[in-house]
């Protein structure tokens, strides 16, 4: 076991021997220095090697022959070995990406450098007050040396701000130093921790000080416009190496002195950092720069930091899992976007445009962004699990909202961020070059995030419960991205099926039925992905992470993996969704829709944990505190997916601006994770205990106006695909509608409809989709008498219109006739009421769909378009065939359903009797009627056709028109604005409301955010105001009252 | 009842509905003629107009769809009568109701309407597509008023189904809903009023002005079916709130006067009001038939 | 009006000033001044009515007259603005940046007098008649009896009456038929 | 007078040169004041942190001539407390180094603006 | 750009509008610009070349529509007889006597006579009275979109012999030479008797099997498309529209 002494000596002793051997040349410096750098790792990594797999116990390291408090004594536990080695790592990475940045400044360069990562192993390492004093101004020196490296004015000034505020803390940290000195007589941390030094007034000021001075150095909200000059200013390369290392030491400096002061400060701490966190990633939201971006984000960590450490409390034994789980995310993927900000020489997030060149920097950048929003799979998911669970179960339940609304806040701005990186026009004349030394350490990190992030789930038993096995072939599919798109979709398809197959035995009932929707639907759905060429570039990864995500719903025994999935599901999701053209802007609403419904459910989740002995999903079934709250919210999470009125602004643009084949996974699948979730929590409500009749009528009145609003909306939009996506935000509220009913009937409308819906909007959308391939429009008045030219693509979907309208004999008039027995069973009359009355405005958007794209006028540019592609009718028409199987014989399905239902809802109102089904109020037959009509429709056809077989076959102008002749197609065919009238009788249905909130609401975040930062004049001489009036209005609010 | 025999007998039913639906638009059309002092048409015209049409030798096609639309209309009339009992309490008149209730009515009125509005919309007229949309705007209307007051009959009856709830209207003309339940009566009237499609909720042919709306391109035997189509529809929705509202009938003549009288208050309100336009009928469904049909609920459901 | 015509007839040098009434003015002018003539009169004068635009022909005068006819709103008078032009190959000054309406009757006018109004808009489209070949039909030479004799098959045998002396004869065929003339007949 | 000794003198003396070093900082808009009042502050730092190891009566804790070498006493009780007066040392060192390092940004300041009002070096921001 | 320039562009302008002019006006052509042969880009890039005329048009001659054998047909022409629909398209002056024939003092629908909005589902064309080229041109196309069977009753004496138009240049004088014609009314105007009465010939025409001059056009249809060609001069159509 190598001391820790040597990390400081071996620094010492290389930057002395640069200094005195500096002819040999800048080269042999650099290297010399990154063996030092090496060695330096090494000894720690032994060490923390020694703790984690030794039984190491933490060895105190005197220097000077003394004990304390008469010398310098270094602490190396197991936590100091953590953080010392992070440190290491970073500062040797950083090393090589430096390198020859460093060359460039001359061999002193690397000194300074050495003795900074040093300085900061010492401040990690050391107990004694003063030398942590000593060596902070070590460190501050050298950071304020080393932001010359980067060229410029800018990063002069900010230096300067830099070094004179870092020296008036350390100045204030030294007189609470000697403060502390004059009361206890020691300068040892121990000491002090031990000699209570908050009784009298002098030691109270004395902790003041010196835990101010720690808290400035964690660079508090507002005091801390000096540290965004340094991240913003310096060559990234080293803002990364402050970001990470420099964070990290100040953080353990804070946790070392938190002790002095006992748990007193605890809450103050708290406040300090929650207002950090709010703060700078709320300022974060307005910033147009990339690298001041990042330097809100990094402060925002810390503030992040600063409030785990506050609530230390509430977290018991998991203090350490969670500030690893955050520190290690943060520090990897800080490190990693600041190192790709240095590459990428794009200054607005807009001109990020031009990452996508190379797209495995894309591919990096994703990575990091999820991994800093805390998605699954990296660390900082499961800690931000671990901590919320911890909050909940103590009652820190605003915390919870404090920290959920900052990682919302941080959440807007980096996913702003990767959609432009995504799909921002690319116009910018200049590029960037990669050179291996600095790539190599971002490619370290990035790998390093994800081993963490597995061992990380492998370190928790619960995480060890996760199946990773999906995400593998997530990663084999990028790796594999280089093939045609004809091998990867066999691949995926292949490897969904076998999947599928081996799963299938484990699932009955509920799971089963989704899991059919999502393997099956998506095998389907993805078949269709053969009508495309090329290599498809980043499709199949996305769309396989998005169907992990599903089946690990579905497969989730325990509430984390149901989370894991669901956060797979989104990312996933997202990426599919930004790959439609204009769907930039789209895509992020749904994200931060998602992000935010995905807080929901975790803070539901967290509630719902609270008094619970298992982890099992079943803790839905049996909440014991505030199950109001936690069912509220695990159902607004749902429902952000489902897109119920008012949270629905996001579907639309998203799945209307999707690519013909995602448009169907993810309207008529992945919507289908939140009707999931909704039933899941459904099925808890009504086994608890609890009287929550007024939450499912709430929900009830939430479907109902989604259906009449998702379908009025449909009547009036031009955009065919975005008619769909309304529908399907209609369609998604009967079905929330019909199982917020909690009936035996209700719930088997709803998964009627589920059924229903999942088939025939797959086959509208996969229709339409490929449609719009073939024509190049989505706008249904640019089409017109397509019939013509795709009767098969007509069929497919006269059929899926008839079904959806709910017509006899099709299958959507089984969820018809069982809606009105459910309705009338319960009693909800005027919601019923307004579900049937959309019903009848949903015909008005069929029929628009069908007439304006199939009958009408042939288009003169349409004259020779082709059928459309056979990959996308054997998906269509499997369904298709699905769909009248159901309609024909729906007590295959339905009578197995009520069965199942039965489970949950004991009240047995629907009598199958053969094909016949019978509830209190009414009967009905699938297959007769089926039949019955099939036949008349049959001999009335076939003797139209008998006494018409000598028709004349005539043209689309062989219309009678008055005398007159057409024009032109398109002035003759009735598709723009086609319900004017009937938009004059119900315009007030249409005010989009919910846009004008959200776009209010964020109005008011940009202003909030653009009036605060303010703040930030960029005067030096402001910023040390910032910090010594924070000190003194701290001062009051901490220890003013006690004096 | 052996099902040939039952076939038999709701093919003559049929063969009843049609004639009698023929006969009855030849009488309101006399019955218009004469309030306006005209004699009016012979009443074996339909007759001749539908041979006439028959007897047409040109005929063109647009496509296959535009077979379809009549085809699908011949169909849903033939529907409504299927699945609605002609005579209440025979088991020889009960058609195929036995295969479902009312929704089944209520949603099968859509068929035809959907069939024909395809079938016209493949002829690309514009028109057609003018005259379905404002009916499937107008439908959407109806529904509110038809909705609320079946619902408020369902919850009175507590049941879906026609037998059941024509049976318990029987013994007297007090049982009959109109009377048990007037205000879901008179709604489910105004919805008639929209459901008939006479003046003033006929913009959807709005003669003269578009010129007749979907079936502008129909000609000879298409234009039979749908005119054959049409007329049985008519006797078939006077049935339904015959069924719901007026006790039913128990024999072909009650069924007769009854469909006659509800038609003949349709054409009766449609020959003192002028046509609305579209917003305006919308607008009117809003209006007093559903807080007629939201009363007819309150009633029942405290 | 008097003073209108007293301002202009120098500026102008109106050759045929003829002042009908206190409200009713025509006058001549030539045909280069004529448009600008019209810009004034609105501008200036007050005429922003256009009433009408029409066209007389000459045919012994080998002259075809283009008469802008305005009207004054405030004084509520009007004045006649004529111009003559060539009758072979007629052209004239297109007004229509003056008056929108101005671009119907010069399609008009070129459609029945064959006027050309170079730079006029859609000049070129039919005005009443669809495709018409011959000659401008409201020239005085156009003579539309034969015409439509060699057009449209006219039916043989046909015989015309004089209304008036047919009818006479038919009622009162006792009576001379020179007894009294009918003013027409002159 | 009692309560004037040397020690409190120089506390006092040390805060007052704290707080106007503060005070320059914050008021001062030459980039080369503020340094100079930062190094009064590091001063008023050191004079304090002197004056909180000064004991009356004692002397310097450098055992010499001056301190009482008998047998019976304890050099210790004649010297003041030694540690802060190692502090003051490093302090002043650190002290030097910083200013130093401020001096030379200065330059750079001045040679990038040609001026050394620290209101003009505000291009980073918001 | 310097002034050369700019003065070299104008002129090459103004010579360019010039010959347009000039091509404009010697050679007058009445295609309309919507029935101009154009080129439209398909969505996938490649040009499709769309001619109005034969591409949206059927455009096929029409055929003879032979009637059926005996008494089938005495039937049909027995119905067709008694249920005359009359397209409502009133061409001339003539027209103003067709509403009468609706009223309470006439009442034509007790003969079976109805009027229609559609050509499709009218079976009879009254052309009431003078008859310009222009409304020619629409009555060729609603006669040639009615469905055979179908009658022409010319009302007046201009569909006779001109009429008191006789001599316009824009008026036909012999419908016959353009359509075949059932029944002529004479006067000016017939009164609404007149006009029943005409109707009650047609009945007869009809139930004697002559009312075939659907047929007649369809086969002397050259002739009477040459004589329609030879006034109509923008014939913007197909020779049948159907």
């Amino acid at each position: 076991m190598v001391s820790p002494i040597y990390i400081v000596a071996a620094a010492l002793g290389v930057g002395f021997a640069i200094g005195v051997l500096g002819k040999l040349g800048k080269n042999f410096s650099g290297i010399l220095t990154l063996l030092t750098l090496g060695f330096m790792t090494y000894v720690s990594s032994e060490w923390l090697y020694a703790f984690y797999f030794g039984d190491q116990v933490s060895t105190y390291v005197f220097t000077a022959g003394y004990k304390p408090p008469i010398s310098i004594n270094l602490l190396m536990g197991p936590q100091e070995a953590f953080m010392s080695t992070l440190i290491n790592v970073i500062g040797l990475l950083g090393g090589i990406y430096l390198f020859f940045n460093f060359g460039r400044k001359g061999r002193n360069a690397f000194v300074v450098y050495l003795v900074f990562i040093m300085s900061l192993n010492v401040v990690i390492m050391t107990r004694d007050l003063f030398n942590l004093f000593v060596f902070l101004e070590i460190s501050s020196i050298a950071t304020a040396g080393l932001i010359l490296i980067e060229k410029g004015n800018r990063a002069v000034g900010a230096g300067f701000k830099y070094i004179i505020a870092t020296s008036i803390i350390s100045s204030i940290l030294l007189i609470g130093t000697i403060f502390a000195y004059f009361y206890t007589g020691s300068l040892n941390i121990d000491d002090l921790v031990k000699s209570d030094l908050t009784t009298t007034t002098g030691g109270l000021i004395a902790v003041f000080l010196i835990l101010i001075a720690a808290i400035l150095e964690m660079k508090p909200f507002p005091a801390n416009g000096w540290g965004l000059d340094v991240y913003e200013g310096s060559h990234q390369g080293f803002s990364a190496v402050v970001s990470a290392a420099t964070a990290t030491a100040s953080y353990f400096m804070l946790y070392k002195l938190l002790d002095i002061a006992g748990n007193s400060w605890d809450h103050y701490i708290a406040v300090i950092g929650a207002v950090t966190f709010i703060g700078a990633n709320l300022l974060g939201v307005k910033q147009k720069f990339a690298r001041r971006l990042l330097a809100y984000s990094s402060i925002g960590q810390l503030g992040l930091l600063m409030l785990i450490l506050g609530l230390r409390t509430y977290l018991g034994d998991n203090l350490n899992y969670v500030v690893f789980g955050i520190l290690l995310t943060n520090l990897l993927a800080k490190t990693g976007f600041f190192w790709l900000v240095g590459i990428v020489k794009a200054k607005t997030l807009k001109e990020w445009a031009i990452i996508r060149r190379k797209p495995f920097f894309l591919f990096l950048m994703g990575t990091f962004v999820f991994a800093l929003i805390g998605f699954p799979p990296f660390p900082s998911f499961f800690a931000k699990w671990t901590f919320v669970m911890d909050l909940a179960a103590n009652g820190g339940f605003v915390w919870i909202a404090v920290i959920l609304t900052g990682s919302f806040l941080e959440a807007i701005y980096y996913f702003r961020w990767f959609g432009y990186a995504v799909k921002a026009d690319d116009n910018y004349n200049f590029s960037f070059n990669v050179r291996w030394h600095k790539i190599t350490p971002i490619i370290l990190l990035t790998a390093l995030l994800y081993i963490i992030g597995y061992l990380t789930a492998q370190h928790t038993e619960l995480g060890r419960m996760i199946n990773f096995i999906p995400l593998f072939f997530v990663l084999i599919l990028f790796a594999l991205d280089f093939l045609p798109v004809f091998i990867k979709n066999t691949i995926a398809i292949i490897g969904m099926g076998i999947y599928f197959y081996f799963i299938y035995p484990s699932l009955s009932d509920l799971k089963l039925l989704f899991e059919v929707i999502f393997m099956i639907g998506g095998i389907l759905t993805l078949i269709a992905g053969y009508a495309y060429k090329g290599k498809r570039s980043g499709f199949y990864p996305v769309a396989i992470l998005m169907y992990a995500g599903l089946t690990g719903l579905i497969e989730a025994n325990t509430t984390l993996q149901f989370f894991f999935g669901w956060e797979l599901m989104t990312a996933g999701s997202y990426f599919l969704i930004i790959r439609g053209k204009r769907s930039m802007p789209h895509a992020l609403s749904y994200m931060l829709f998602s992000v935010a419904g995905a807080y929901a459910i975790l803070a539901g989740i967290s509630i719902a944990n609270i008094g619970q002995l298992t982890t099992s999903l079943s803790i839905f079934n049996n909440i014991q505190y505030f199950p109001q709250w936690a069912y509220g919210l695990l159902l607004f999470g749902f429902l952000t997916k489902t897109a119920s009125v008012g949270i629905h602004i996001w579907l639309p643009g998203a799945h209307g601006e999707a690519e013909s084949d995602v448009s169907p996974m993810v309207s008529a699948i992945l919507l289908k994770a939140g009707v999931y979730g909704v039933i899941l929590a459904l099925i808890g409500m009504s086994k608890s205990q609890y009287d929550l009749s007024s939450l499912t009528y709430i929900l009830g009145w939430v479907g109902a106006l989604t259906v009449l609003f998702g379908n009025i909306s449909a009547v009036f939009q031009e955009d065919a695909k975005r008619l769909l996506a309304y529908s399907s935000i209609g369609q998604l509220g009967y079905i929330v509608f019909a199982f917020a009913i909690m009936t035996q009937l209700g719930w088997l409308t709803g998964f009627t409809y589920v059924i229903n819906h999942f088939m025939y909007k797959a086959v509208l959308f996969l229709t339409i989709g490929a449609v719009v391939l073939r024509v190049g429009t989505h706008n249904m008045y640019e089409m017109g008498g397509l019939i013509k030219r795709m009767p098969l693509a007509f069929v497919a979907v006269l059929i899926g219109i008839t079904s959806l309208s709910g017509v006899p004999p099709l299958s959507g008039f089984t969820g018809k006739w069982l809606f009105y027995n459910a309705v009338i069973e319960k009693g909800w009359y005027f919601q019923g009421v307004i579900v049937f009355l959309s019903g009848g405005v949903a015909f008005l958007y069929l029929f628009r769909l069908i007439q304006t794209i199939f009958l009408g006028q042939l288009k003169d540019n349409h004259r020779n378009v082709k059928e459309i592609s056979i990959w996308f009718l054997i998906p269509i028409y499997t369904l298709l065939a699905g769909l009248m199987v159901f309609s024909a014989r729906p007590q295959w399905v339905l009578q197995p359903l009520g069965d199942m239902i039965a489970n949950y809802m004991p009240q047995n109102s629907i009598r199958w009797d053969g094909a016949y089904a019978y509830t209190a109020i009414g009967h009905w037959t699938g297959s007769g009627v089926m039949m019955t009509i099939g036949s008349v429709f049959l001999i009335v056809f076939l003797i139209l056709k008998l006494s018409t077989r000598k028709a004349h076959k005539i043209k689309q102008f062989d219309i009678v028109y008055s005398g007159e002749r057409p024009d032109r197609p398109d002035t003759t065919h009735v598709a723009y604005n086609m319900y004017a009238g009937f938009y004059k009788a119900v315009w007030p249905l249409t005010v989009p409301l919910a846009e004008r909130f959200w776009n209010w609401m964020t109005e008011l975040v940009h202003e909030a955010a653009g009036f605060t930062r303010r703040i930030y004049s960029g005067n030096g001489q402001a910023y040390m105001l910032h910090i010594v009036l924070y000190i003194i209005v701290l001062f009051f609010i901490t220890i003013g009252s006690s004096i | 009842m052996n099902i040939y025999v039952k076939l038999a007998y709701t093919l003559l039913g049929f063969f009843l509905v049609l004639n009698w639906g023929l006969l009855m638009s030849a009488t309101l059309r006399k019955i218009v003629a004469r309030v306006a002092g005209r004699h009016g048409i012979p009443f074996y015209q339909p007759w001749i107009d539908l041979l006439k049409n028959i007897g047409v030798r040109t005929t063109l096609s647009h496509g296959f769809m535009f077979y379809l639309g009549p085809v699908f209309r011949f169909t849903g009339a033939v529907g409504m009568f299927l699945f609605m009992p002609a005579l209440f309490g025979s088991d020889m008149w009960s058609n195929f109701s036995f295969e479902g209730d009312i929704v089944l009515i209520l949603y099968f009125q859509l068929f035809g309407m959907l069939g024909m509005a395809i079938g016209a919309g493949e002829g690309g007229h514009p028109h057609s597509a003018i005259g379905i949309a404002r009916g499937l705007a107008q439908h959407a209307a109806i529904e509110i008023p038809m909705t609320l007051g079946i619902i408020s009959l369902a919850i009175q009856y507590h049941t879906l189904s026609f037998t059941d709830i024509v049976a318990a209207q029987q013994g007297g003309i007090a049982n009959w809903t109109i009377f048990t339940n007037p205000i879901a009566g008179v709604t489910l009237l105004l919805a008639a009023l929209g459901a008939m499609g006479h003046s003033p909720f006929n913009l959807v042919k709005a003669p003269n002005e578009i010129p007749i709306g979907p079936p502008t391109e129909y000609h000879g035997t298409y234009l039979g079916v749908l005119m054959s189509s049409g007329v049985v529809l008519h006797v078939m929705e006077a049935a339904l709130f015959m069924n719901l509202l007026f006790g039913g009938a128990t024999n072909w003549v009650e069924f007769i006067i009854k469909t006659f009288l509800i038609n003949f208050y349709s054409v009766f309100v449609g020959v003192v009001f002028p046509r609305f336009k579209i917003e305006q009928s919308v607008v009117w469904f809003f209006k007093v038939p559903m807080a007629l049909g939201i009363l007819a609920i309150l009633i029942y459901s405290f | 009006m008097k003073e209108i015509l007293d301002r202009i007839t120098p500026k102008y040098d109106l050759q045929d000033v003829s002042i009908k009434d206190d409200l009713q003015a025509y006058v001549v002018v030539e045909k280069k001044l004529a448009i600008d003539m019209v810009t004034y009169m609105r501008d200036y004068e007050g005429f922003s009515h256009f009433v009408l635009m029409s066209c007389v022909d000459w045919i012994e005068d080998n002259k075809l007259q283009l008469l802008y006819l305005l009207n004054n709103p405030e004084k509520k008078c009007v004045i006649g603005i004529k111009v003559f032009i060539d009758r072979e190959n007629p052209s004239m000054q297109s007004a229509h940046h003056l008056w929108k309406q101005i671009w119907t009757y010069q399609r008009e006018l070129r459609e029945a007098f064959g006027i050309d109004f170079p730079g006029s808009p859609r000049i070129e489209e039919n005005f009443v008649l669809e495709g018409w070949t011959d000659k401008p039909h409201m020239l005085r030479d156009f003579d539309t009896n034969k015409y439509a004799e060699e057009t449209y098959f006219p039916r043989t045998g046909r015989s015309t009456n004089d209304p008036a002396t047919y009818m006479r004869q038919k009622l009162y065929p006792n009576q001379p038929v020179t007894a009294k003339k009918n003013k027409d007949d002159e | 007078m009692e309560y004037l000794n040397l020690g409190k003198i120089s506390l006092l003396i040390g805060f007052i040169l704290i707080i106007i070093g503060f005070w320059g900082i914050l008021s001062q808009k030459n980039i080369i004041k503020i340094i100079v009042s930062f190094t009064i502050l590091d001063t008023g730092i050191n004079i304090l942190i002197v004056s909180l190891g000064y004991i009356k009566g004692r002397t310097a804790p450098i055992i010499d001539a001056s301190v009482p070498q008998l047998a019976d006493h304890n050099v210790l009780n004649s010297i003041v407390d030694p540690v802060p007066q190692a502090l003051v040392l490093t302090a002043i060192v650190i002290g030097f180094g910083v200013t130093a390092l401020l001096l030379a940004y200065a330059m750079k300041l001045f040679k990038a603006k040609r001026t050394l009002e620290i209101n003009q070096f505000n291009d980073l921001k918001w | 750009m310097s002034e050369l320039d700019i003065n070299d562009k104008v002129k090459e302008m103004l010579e360019k509008s010039a010959e347009n002019a000039g091509s404009k006006n010697s050679e007058k052509t009445f295609v309309h610009p919507e029935d101009e042969e154009r080129e439209v880009i398909a969505p996938d890039g490649s040009i499709i070349k769309v001619n109005p005329i034969y591409d949206y048009f059927s455009g096929k001659k029409p055929t003879e529509e032979k009637p059926s054998n005996g008494v089938v047909e005495k039937f049909l022409n027995w119905a067709r007889s008694e249920s005359i629909w009359v397209l409502g398209f009133g061409t001339g002056c003539g027209s103003i006597e067709i509403p009468p024939l609706m009223t309470p003092r006439f009442d034509a629908f007790r003969f079976g006579i109805q009027m229609r909005p559609t050509p499709r589902q009218s079976n009879a064309f009254i052309i009431s009275g003078y008859l310009s080229v222009k409304t020619l041109k629409r009555v060729i196309r609603s006669y040639e979109q009615m469905p055979s069977p179908k009658y022409v009753l010319a009302l007046g004496s201009c569909t006779i012999n001109g009429g008191m138009y006789y001599d316009s240049y824009s008026t036909i004088n012999r419908l016959d030479k353009y359509l075949p014609v059932d029944v002529y009314i004479a006067g000016c105007m017939p009164r609404p008797e007149a006009l029943l009465a005409g109707f009650m010939k047609l009945k007869e025409l009809i139930k004697e099997g002559k009312g075939e001059k659907a047929n007649e056009y369809a086969r002397n249809f050259d002739e009477y498309k040459a004589n329609q060609k030879k006034i109509i001069k923008d014939w913007n159509m197909p020779d049948y529209n159907w």
